[in-house]
């Protein structure tokens, strides 16, 4: 409990003061999106925080019942608007299992290379928001140069830099021009290694961010565990859970690459996680466009697909943790029941706990460690 | 008082009215087109020659913005508060030297004044906090009452031992005895610490506690719109304009720049490179915590500005003209 | 040794303050976007001026948004009188394009559509029965993809 | 006094601190992000080197209100925003101004027909420009940073008047009044 928690005590303990109510958000620079916090101070030190959510709330899971299996698409690129092939995969996954749909091989690994390519852009959008969170102005400037150029390589193939709406149940919507992943390899293989090792120099070695992170907010695999965290943050606690390992999709197993733990379970545990799961990816990438067979990228399906009556629930490691769908249908054309596990909501849960008894500047190094996403909490 | 002294002393305050304003004008472009090109991109472009205009489109702007006052502010030291802050700042200049002699007043206790005139500043910061009745300026302005007071310490220490090597407080005298080596040489411990107390004496990055962009909406100046806003501009320039002229005046040797001769002209190039230096360390660093900041001062700072002191103390007496 | 990293970084930062700038300088030099990123919708049209739409309402019923409104010629029920978008709606899913049995929907790369008036956002690719200005012109009459030739219908 | 009198027949003087107030204005617009969703992510790419709208003199995002000039929504209002975005709208000073980035900014865009959204922020707010697309593109976004600032300097400081947002607070239901009032009082502290 809060009250439990030593330099809480001890405060309340010694001086008797007024703690005011600070409600940070919905409007606030560091807030992710609209969210909002409400602290209890007393000083800087937090006594107690209240997450208040669904100021985004857009009842995506609502429409859903209202659209056809191919027209969710739209709003599953919308969910988690830094992770969209992630998402679209997983309920691809989802329809997939549903309807018995074969997926061809090259759809397979295509369907790889994005997934992890995406987890490089997020986990860069997560580094420059970091970098801003705890008031640094070039990180998010310097992420944005490699993010560029990946969206550069989306946009060329897929047609759209954010919202690609490009998996089809059955595979991809279109095959990817082999000058464009000649061009990207390249990229992968040196450009985006030498800006990584910039970040590294500039943010990671750095004494300022490490005094600011070490030891902050630690967090057990037990207490990960109870509070539904997953992901990088359940990575950073010694956990070696990883769906991509734990529960095969996609290419995974054939690809040579290893999941990124950390045993410390601190700030900096979850920070050192994610800086390393970006080079893995774009070593998976690179894997992908150099052993990719060539071959069809997509089944035939019905234009207006009709899975048979049922329900299933697919879980996938998304670029924040296990994404879950759980689709019911009843035959029709539309979903009867639309449901996400979002894993950002339940690393935001955990927020309350964490920062419990951290100051005002440490709580959002803490938040930004959890990377959270609003669109996905809300939903 | 005789009347030309008089005129004299009236036209000098004018000029440095004028030279305030062109340094926050120059600055404000300088800085935002160096942090641009610290980030890969060109900064201020199309306003003029690389953008040389941006200041005088934004202070048009800030001028003709409304002014809000909030409903529960109090509404006197509202006002006072940027004048609290810029006032002193304005008045440590007159005595800071640009060539030798050749200041508004060339006082026997210069270094004093200006640390006196310093001292005054955290107090319009949290006049400007702690009037707008918002929560967010009033953590930042017990910020920056805490960090100014706690940081002025090492500061000091740090400037005594300039007094004791030097043996005056006259600014002139101090510059003047840098003719052939500077104090940056001499003291170079004291010049790190002198640098980085002074760093966070002007609230810039990494010591930007009160004006925490990402933590404290925008700190101390929360509430602060048009052309009030523009003053807290001015005053956190000008109040870095003064800390890096001390640098420049105690450390860089002033007006010397051996083995050229004497000239104002090394004084403000000097100025700006400092300026610039400190421009490069926040396009550079993350902000540090608040309580690791105070603990730094605490902890190290002084200890080791204490340390500086009793080396250069016993330096002084040992060596003839050290 | 303490102070290492904040030297590596200021070496960093200097690094880059005395190298290049990556700027595109958008409203003098303009990039050529690739030919397949979606931005407007428009549409195909045969180098006489004629659309090639044969208001099967594919595209109306598949939108998720309701941005296409296409209204028939009562007497010609494969003629299109009015073709209208609303860009004010439309989410650049695509999914129009890629249903289009005639491949007659496009999309363009001009993105400069600001506007003071939410609506002027609404075009019309069709406005009585003729291709309107936010057509594409067409020099081929071929179909673009093979697989357009199931649908049996004469392209052109 | 003359001047002040005479402001219905705009004479030399004030038209020419007209024209250059009109210039300053255009060329120093900062915004305030009003962040909600995927667009702000395009915004940001926005600030970023390859698209540095700084170099139009609109670099700086305040995070305060009280000092930015344009209200940029980046996507879509719900209706548990819309009070906040009205009262971020209200902190700010006059002049000021609103873009609507993106399709749920323009008309509730892809979640149009749910049950949480309002229709568009021109039902909140008094939208200046409307930028197309979902997500808007960094350089689209840049062209509607461009007509507003045509639109700014084209607009004359003589009689401007503040304009009100159309937000009208929805009739609730009488015994959730206190709830309501207990949650904005929490914010009026703030």
């Amino acid at each position: 409990m809060i009250e439990d928690h030593p330099r809480v005590g001890r405060l309340q303990k010694d001086a008797v003061t007024e703690s005011i109510v600070l409600n940070m958000g919905p409007q606030h620079p560091s807030m992710h999106g609209v969210f909002h916090m409400q602290l209890e101070l007393s000083g800087e030190t937090i006594l107690a925080a209240r997450p208040v959510i669904g100021y985004l709330h857009r009842g995506i899971e609502k429409l859903a019942e209202h659209r056809t299996y191919a027209q969710c698409m739209v709003l599953v690129d919308r969910l988690d608007y830094i992770s969209q092939y992630c998402n679209e995969w997983a309920y691809c996954r989802a329809i997939e299992r549903l309807a018995r749909i074969e997926v061809p091989e090259r759809a397979e690994w295509l369907r790889t290379m994005y997934a992890e390519l995406v987890r490089v852009t997020s986990h860069l959008m997560w580094f420059g928001s970091v970098g801003l969170d705890l008031g640094g102005w070039t990180p998010v400037i310097y992420a944005f140069i490699p993010r560029e150029r990946i969206f550069d390589f989306f946009e060329a193939t897929t047609g759209s830099r954010l919202m690609p709406n490009y998996l089809r149940f059955g595979g991809v919507k279109e095959d990817v021009d082999p000058a464009e992943m000649e061009a990207l390899h390249a990229y992968l293989a040196k450009d985006l290694i030498d800006a990584l090792d910039e970040f590294d120099g500039l943010v990671t070695g750095n004494e300022i961010f490490l005094s600011r992170q070490r030891g902050l907010a630690p967090m057990t695999v037990d207490q990960a565990h109870a509070w539904g965290v997953t992901g990088p943050m359940l990575r950073a606690c010694g956990s070696t859970r990883d769906l991509r390992i734990d529960t095969p999709y996609g290419v995974y197993d054939r690809l040579d690459w290893e999941s990124c733990t950390d045993t410390r379970g601190d700030a900096l545990a979850r920070y050192s996680v994610r800086m390393r799961e970006m080079r893995e990816s774009a070593k998976m990438a690179l894997q992908c466009i150099e052993r990719m067979p060539a071959g069809e990228v997509r089944t035939k399906v019905a234009r207006v697909l009709r899975p048979p009556e049922g329900e299933v629930y697919v879980r996938h490691e998304s670029t924040r943790g296990e994404l879950g769908f759980h689709i019911v249908s009843d035959g029709s054309p539309k979903p009867y029941r639309f449901r996400v596990r979002s894993p950002a909501f339940m690393n935001v849960s955990s927020l309350p706990h964490l920062c419990a008894g951290a100051k005002i500047s440490e709580f959002f190094a803490i938040f930004g460690g959890i990377d959270n996403v609003m669109a996905e909490i809300d939903r | 008082m005789n009347a030309r002294i008089f005129l004299t002393q009236l036209l000098g305050a004018l000029g440095l009215i004028v030279i305030l304003g062109f340094n926050v004008i120059i600055m404000d472009w300088w800085e935002r087109k160096l942090v641009g090109h610290i980030h890969r991109r060109p900064g201020p472009m199309h306003t003029g020659w690389h953008g040389i205009l941006q200041p005088f489109a934004d202070m048009l702007k800030m001028l003709s913005k409304e002014d809000i006052v909030p409903d529960r502010a109090d509404r006197l030291f509202f006002w006072l508060g940027p004048a609290v802050a810029v006032v002193p700042a304005f008045m440590a200049l007159a005595v800071l030297p640009l060539a030798p002699g050749f200041a508004l007043a060339d006082i026997g206790n210069g270094l004093f004044f200006v640390f006196a005139m310093q001292t005054i500043m955290p107090f319009g910061y949290t006049l400007i906090g702690w009037s707008g009745h918002n929560k967010w300026s009033l953590v930042g302005a017990l910020r920056s009452a805490a960090q100014l007071i706690s940081y002025e310490i090492p500061m000091l220490i740090v400037a005594l031992g300039i007094l004791l090597a030097a043996g005056s407080a006259r600014l002139t005298d101090i510059v003047n005895a840098q003719s052939t080596v500077w104090y940056a040489v001499k003291q170079p411990i004291g010049l790190l610490i002198f640098f980085i107390t002074a760093v966070a004496e002007m609230n810039r990055s990494p010591f930007d506690m009160p004006e925490a962009e990402s933590e404290l909406v925008a700190g101390i100046h929360t509430e602060y719109a048009g052309m009030k806003f523009g003053l807290v501009m001015m005053a956190e320039y000008t109040a870095m304009l003064v800390g890096s002229w001390m640098i420049v005046l105690l450390f860089l040797g002033g007006w010397h720049l051996w083995p050229l001769p004497p000239s104002p002209v090394w004084l403000v190039l000097k100025l700006y490179l400092v300026q610039s230096g400190i421009i490069w360390l926040r396009g550079t660093y993350l902000r540090l915590r608040v309580d690791t900041m105070m603990e730094m001062s605490w902890k190290y700072l002084i200890p080791a500005s204490l340390a500086n002191l009793m080396l250069v103390g016993v330096l002084a007496t040992t060596f003839k003209g050290f | 040794m303490f102070g290492q990293g904040l030297l590596k970084g200021l070496s960093v930062t200097g690094r880059r303050m005395l190298g290049k700038t990556e700027c595109d300088m958008y409203p003098y030099r303009k990039r050529v976007l690739p030919p397949k990123s979606r931005i407007f919708l428009s549409m195909r049209a045969t180098p006489d001026g004629k659309a090639l739409c044969n208001a099967c309402l594919t595209c109306q019923q598949g939108c998720p948004d309701n941005v296409i409104r296409i209204e028939q010629d009562p007497e010609d029920r494969k003629r299109a009188v009015s073709f209208r978008v609303n860009s004010g709606r439309c989410t650049f899913c695509g999914i129009c394009e890629e249903n289009c049995p005639r491949h007659a929907l496009t999309f363009t790369q001009d993105f400069e559509r600001a506007t003071f008036d939410k609506g002027t956002l609404t075009y019309a690719l069709i406005a009585d029965g003729t291709a309107t200005g936010a057509c594409v012109i067409v020099e081929r009459t071929e179909p673009e993809h093979p697989a357009s030739a199931e649908g049996g219908e004469d392209v052109g | 006094m003359g001047l002040i009198e005479n402001a219905e027949r705009p004479n030399f003087i004030l038209t020419t601190i007209d024209t250059l107030l009109r210039w300053g204005r255009s060329h120093s617009l900062w915004w305030c992000n009003a962040g909600s969703a995927c667009c702000s992510l395009e915004f940001a790419a926005m600030g970023g080197a390859r698209y540095d709208m700084d170099r139009i003199g609109s670099g700086l995002v305040r995070a305060s209100p009280r000092q930015s000039d344009v209200l940029l929504i980046p996507g879509p209002i719900t209706k548990k925003m819309a009070p906040i975005f009205v009262r971020v709208y209200n902190q700010m000073p006059d002049p000021k101004w609103v873009i609507a980035m993106g399709s749920c900014a323009i008309s509730g865009g892809a979640f149009r027909e749910s049950y949480s959204m309002t229709r568009g922020a021109d039902t909140v707010l008094p939208v200046d420009v409307y930028v197309p697309g979902c997500p808007v593109r960094p350089e689209a976004l840049f062209y509607g940073l461009l007509k507003l600032r045509a639109r700014v300097r084209g607009t004359s400081n003589i009689g401007l008047a503040h304009r009100e947002p159309i937000y009208v607070p929805p009739d609730l239901p009488p015994e959730w009044e206190a709830e309501v009032r207990e949650f904005l009082g929490e914010h009026e502290a703030c």
